[in-house]
């Protein structure tokens, strides 16, 4: 039910039935990328929206509600506003690399959205080697923001450069080797077999201890490598006015504005695909009536709804917690995620191999 | 004795970092518990409650000369406010005219108040002998213009209390 | 500092300046520290002051006693009443002439009142400064209901000038008591929240203690007084030392850590606002009755010269006045509490993170308005 | 301490002071040669220990600048006065103390700044508030600038 693979097939088909193999290949092509640059520009709107209204709520405010019913299209406004923005020109920036830093950093996000499995079948691509894809295009945006601090001849955007630089580096680890707990269970690094091999239950529940350790890790490592939450420090508003961003204006800074929550949309759907069960809906043991039940709820809705949950989660961090300090932060992967990252891999490998988990 | 020296020791390590953890479930409740009561919200939407948006009666707003139904006021040019004013912000232009009994008397032309450099301490209201003044509770008192802040208190065709005929 | 930073080969020295201000949301006003780093840490920095310099004390010289009461709003504007009562108890002493205990009563709950505003005020700022921003509404939500007992009586919100030398502007509101008490409830409740939410944090823990260590000895030394100095150990209460209005006939701690950290400066504050709710609880029921302003013909000091001390929420204030025997005192000064508060962050934030920094600055509770004048 | 111990012990350390006019704390006019003696001797003696200096500033009198140090111990909290009178208004020169106290540097910068009193061997003497090409010393009775509400 809900399989989205015998639809995208008689498409594909009707493609090639029509047009010659070029051709078909190259409206395939256009057609996916301009339905993800749509999902990604709506989506990272109403990313923006929630986190405002949701931070609204936890301060005792109403949030944004002039612009459309309960202030809906407030975030479109706002995109229209930096669209019409003045782009300032900066005296002895690096040009070029000031121009292209906000590109590398939104093109590294919309490459990663490509493989993520939204629903049985509606995936850009499925790739055999999934996981890793995903850790290395992620990985890519930090060139960018090193970039932005450094063209901008700002000093506070290189020293919030350098601090997102050290960071990133040090916090992709700690995801690698959480997501690396999960590769080991599920032995492989496709996305679909990630989740088919949760079909009897999601990772996090049977994966025991191991399973929910990595998860939380992931959760603080994600947090962490998306600039976001206790771990801003590269744009730092109290200390260092914006960080990297401080002297971009107009699009260019909506571009980074947008990548940073897309980025955050990117960590939450690898956590459910990998801990959740992807699109897998929620099923308990022996409830049969209520498996059916659930199994009714489009998968659409389960991915969505889960991917929502972590981001609501990582909002709540944001507006909860003061910010860290550059070497706490440093200190908190290499003395404290890092060995227990590595003593729970062990953990699963050994959990794996005597075959203990469900 | 050593060995129970470490036991204490990495019971406390554990215990700190359970405390650590604890610490930050509690701050999130609070937030949280803020996120699911709508009830709290304690902003109001300003141009909206314009209606029932009612300032407090001793609200030192807009400064302004008490007219009665008569268009009259009680002030009679004794020029006290404009000198307990300490930022000279209050102008007092009067007239001499002659009166009833032949000598020149003072009446009151234009009772000017610059509000732009208005610092509201309130010592003119209460210098008033005649109780003449007293503060509005208008607050919206932005303009675009500046020269809009200069403002005579003194409704046109006005006359002093004072004044018999 | 003998040389001007100008005069410093920086590429020689390998010195990274960054200008901290007039404009950064870390320095709360117009402030500029030129920091200068070595990577993350700040090796020294310079505090620049004089942005918002007014010339309060010479403008005083030309304007009479009652007058001068509204400028004093404007340094400190968030202990707006303490000023007044300071400048308004010192042309009372130096008249010889004393208020009746109502406006003494009064005076104190009104002074309470802005010390725990102005506390909350530095609580959610602080909060924003080590980056938690959900603190900042807060406390201004806790403040608003303070803003408003002062409203309904005062009219201002902010800058009251309530105080006036021989009294008080106008008498209390009817409901100045009843609305007292509603917040007494009201904030012993919301109290705790501010502990929850930040002061165990683990994350807020480590970003403040051990952070910004002042010894006894240098609070005395660079005359740091108030909650910054009392984190100290430094017994600078003025409520205590020259007890002053209705403070002699009330029962209440003087708050004092010894640590003198960063986080200690946070406690004493915390601690200051549970404090100054049992101040109010005392005064509030017992307000006697009597008039509110004393019957003075002129207002003039007598020829001498004249000191008066006061705590405001940041610290000792005096005001020296300087009379010929006019209308207007012939020199004024006031020694503001952030004057002194401010230029010993340079041996505090020395050594320290840019972080750390913020920090700093942000427990010593600046308002560069006082700092100016 | 009491106030009369205190005039006796001052006495004794500098003969040629002179008692001032305020009654609030003891007052003692010293000459400006041994002001920074009187003062070291105030904050290390065991009975005085002022070692708070809470109020430094400068008058514009007929006779001179005064230069008023308002002093208290922490541990005693027995305050007392000082004065030094500088009759040269040209250029008046008085030694710092910001060596015994630490805060009294930035209270002579303000001082120098408002009344250009000299304070001799100071570490960093600049204007504190005014911009540093700023023209007359605003707190002196002689200051005239175009701007000021008289009245």
């Amino acid at each position: 039910m809900y399989d989205f693979t015998a639809l995208i097939g008689s498409i594909t088909n009707l493609l090639n039935e029509t047009f010659s193999p070029f051709w078909a290949g190259l409206i395939m092509m256009v057609s996916l990328g301009v339905a993800l640059l749509l999902f990604y520009a709506v989506l990272g709107l109403y990313l923006v929206y929630a986190e405002r209204k949701i931070c609204a709520r936890m301060q005792n405010r109403m949030g944004p509600n002039r612009v459309g019913p309960l202030g809906i299209f407030q975030t479109i406004a706002d995109l229209i506003k930096l669209l019409l923005k003045e782009l300032i020109y900066i005296k002895n920036a690096d040009n070029f690399l000031f121009n292209i830093a906000p590109f590398i950093v939104i093109v590294a996000s919309i490459m990663a959205i490509g493989s993520i499995p939204f629903a049985k079948g509606l995936q850009a691509i499925d790739l055999n080697i999934g996981v890793l894809y995903i850790l290395a295009i992620s990985s890519m945006g930090v060139i960018g923001i090193l970039l932005a601090g450094w063209a901008s001849n700002s000093k506070y955007s290189v020293i919030g450069a350098m601090r997102s630089g050290a960071q990133v580096i040090s916090y992709e680890l700690s995801v690698g080797l959480a997501l690396l707990c999960i590769i080991t269970y599920a032995g492989s690094m496709q996305f679909s077999e990630i989740i088919a091999s949760q079909q009897d239950g999601w990772w996090l529940f049977k994966g025991h201890i191991p399973a929910f350790i990595a998860f939380v890790i992931y959760l603080i490592s994600g947090t962490a490598e998306t600039n976001r939450g206790p771990f801003d420090l590269a744009e730092a508003e109290s200390e260092l006015t914006a960080g990297f961003h401080t002297e971009y204006s107009g699009i260019k800074f909506a571009f980074f504005f947008l990548a940073e929550y897309m980025n955050m949309f990117i960590i939450a759907a690898i956590a459910t695909t990998m801990f959740l069960g992807g699109w897998l809906p929620f099923h308990l043991f022996q409830w049969h009536g209520f498996n059916r039940v659930m199994d009714f709820i489009p998968p659409v809705f389960w991915f969505f709804g889960k991917t929502a949950f972590i981001i609501y989660v990582m909002m709540w961090f944001k507006w909860t917690f003061p910010r860290l300090r550059i070497d706490q932060l440093l200190a908190l992967e290499w003395k404290y995620l890092l060995p227990i990252n590595l003593m729970n891999l062990i953990l699963i490998a050994f959990l794996t191999l005597m075959q203990w988990h469900f | 004795m050593a060995f129970l020296k470490t036991i204490k020791e990495v019971g406390h390590y554990f215990y700190e970092i359970y405390d650590g953890a604890a610490s930050l479930v509690r701050g999130m409740k609070v937030t949280g518990s803020y996120f699911v009561r709508p009830s709290s919200i304690v902003t109001q939407q300003y141009p909206e409650n314009r209606a029932t948006l009612k300032m407090f009666d001793s609200f030192k707003g807009e400064l302004m000369l008490i007219h009665d139904e008569n268009n009259k006021h009680s002030c009679n040019v004794c020029n006290t406010c404009a000198r307990k004013c300490p930022n000279g912000s209050i102008e007092i232009i009067y007239k001499k005219v002659e009166g009833a009994d032949g000598r020149s008397k003072k009446i009151l032309d234009k009772y000017i108040h610059h509000l732009e450099t208005c610092s509201f301490c309130g010592l003119c209201v209460p210098s008033c002998d005649e109780l003449a003044l007293k503060f509005d509770q208008k607050f919206e008192l932005a303009v675009f213009d500046r020269s809009k802040l200069t403002k005579v208190l003194n409704k046109p065709g006005s006359s002093s209390k004072a004044m018999k005929e | 500092m003998e040389e001007t930073l100008l005069d410093i080969d920086m590429q020689e020295k390998e010195e990274y300046i960054i200008n901290m201000g007039p404009q950064h949301p870390s320095t709360h006003g117009v402030l500029r520290f030129e920091t200068c780093l070595q990577g993350e840490k700040v090796k020294y920095l310079i505090p620049h002051c004089g942005y918002i310099h007014r010339g309060i004390e010479k403008m005083c010289e030309h304007l009479t006693y009652p007058q001068i009461i509204h400028l004093t709003d404007r340094m400190d504007y968030l202990s707006a009443h303490i000023n007044n009562e300071a400048v308004a108890l010192c042309i009372e002493n130096a008249m010889q002439v004393e208020v009746s205990d109502r406006v003494k009563y009064i005076r104190t709950i009104f002074a309470e009142l802005t010390r725990i505003a102005s506390h909350q005020l530095w609580w959610c700022a602080f909060g924003m400064d080590l980056g938690a921003l959900t603190t900042f509404f807060y406390g201004l939500r806790d403040r608003e209901k303070i803003l408003d007992i002062f409203e309904e009586t005062t009219g201002s919100r902010l800058t009251q000038s309530f105080n006036t030398p021989g009294g008080l502007m106008s008498d209390i509101h009817p409901n100045f008591q009843k609305r007292i008490k509603e917040f007494i409830t009201y904030f012993r409740k919301k109290l705790p929240e501010y502990d929850q939410l930040l002061t165990g944090n683990i994350i807020f823990r480590e970003r403040t203690k051990g952070i910004g260590m002042m010894t006894k000895e240098m609070a005395i030394d660079y005359g740091v007084t108030g909650p910054s100095g009392r984190g100290s150990g430094f017994h600078c209460d003025i409520r205590k030392i020259a007890p002053y209005s209705a403070y002699p006939f009330i029962k209440f701690n003087e708050i004092t850590l010894t640590e003198g950290d960063t986080y200690s400066r946070y406690l004493v504050r915390i601690a200051e606002m549970w404090e100054s709710l049992n101040i109010l609880e005392q005064l509030v029921d017992n307000i006697p009755q009597g008039s509110t302003m004393l019957e003075l013909k002129v207002i003039k000091a007598p020829k001498g010269e004249f000191y008066q001390r006061v705590e405001t929420a940041r610290g000792e204030l005096g005001v020296y006045i300087v009379s010929d025997g006019g209308p207007s005192p012939a020199r004024i000064k006031f020694r503001t509490p952030n004057f002194s508060n401010l230029f010993v962050i340079n041996k505090l934030a020395a050594g320290h993170k840019i972080a750390d920094l913020v920090a700093i600055s942000g427990s010593l509770d600046l308002v560069i308005p006082d700092i100016d004048r | 301490m009491q106030a009369e111990e205190l005039t006796n012990l001052i006495a004794l350390w500098v003969p040629e002071q002179k008692p001032g006019i305020s009654k609030q704390y003891p007052e003692f006019i010293l000459p400006v040669e041994k002001l920074l003696e009187v003062m070291t001797l105030l904050k290390e003696n065991s009975t005085t220990k002022m070692d708070y200096l809470f109020c430094l500033t400068a008058v514009d009198r007929k006779d001179g600048f005064h230069v008023v140090y308002h002093i208290t111990s922490s541990e005693f909290l027995h305050s007392a006065v000082l004065r030094v009178i500088l009759t040269d208004k040209v250029n008046p020169i008085v030694p710092t103390v910001c060596k015994i106290w630490r805060t009294a540097e930035y209270f002579e910068r303000e001082v120098f700044d408002l009344f250009g009193i000299h304070f001799d061997n100071h570490p960093d003497l600049r204007r504190l508030f005014l911009e540093d090409d700023w023209i007359g010393y605003p707190l002196r009775k002689d200051y005239k600038d175009a701007f000021t509400l008289e009245r």
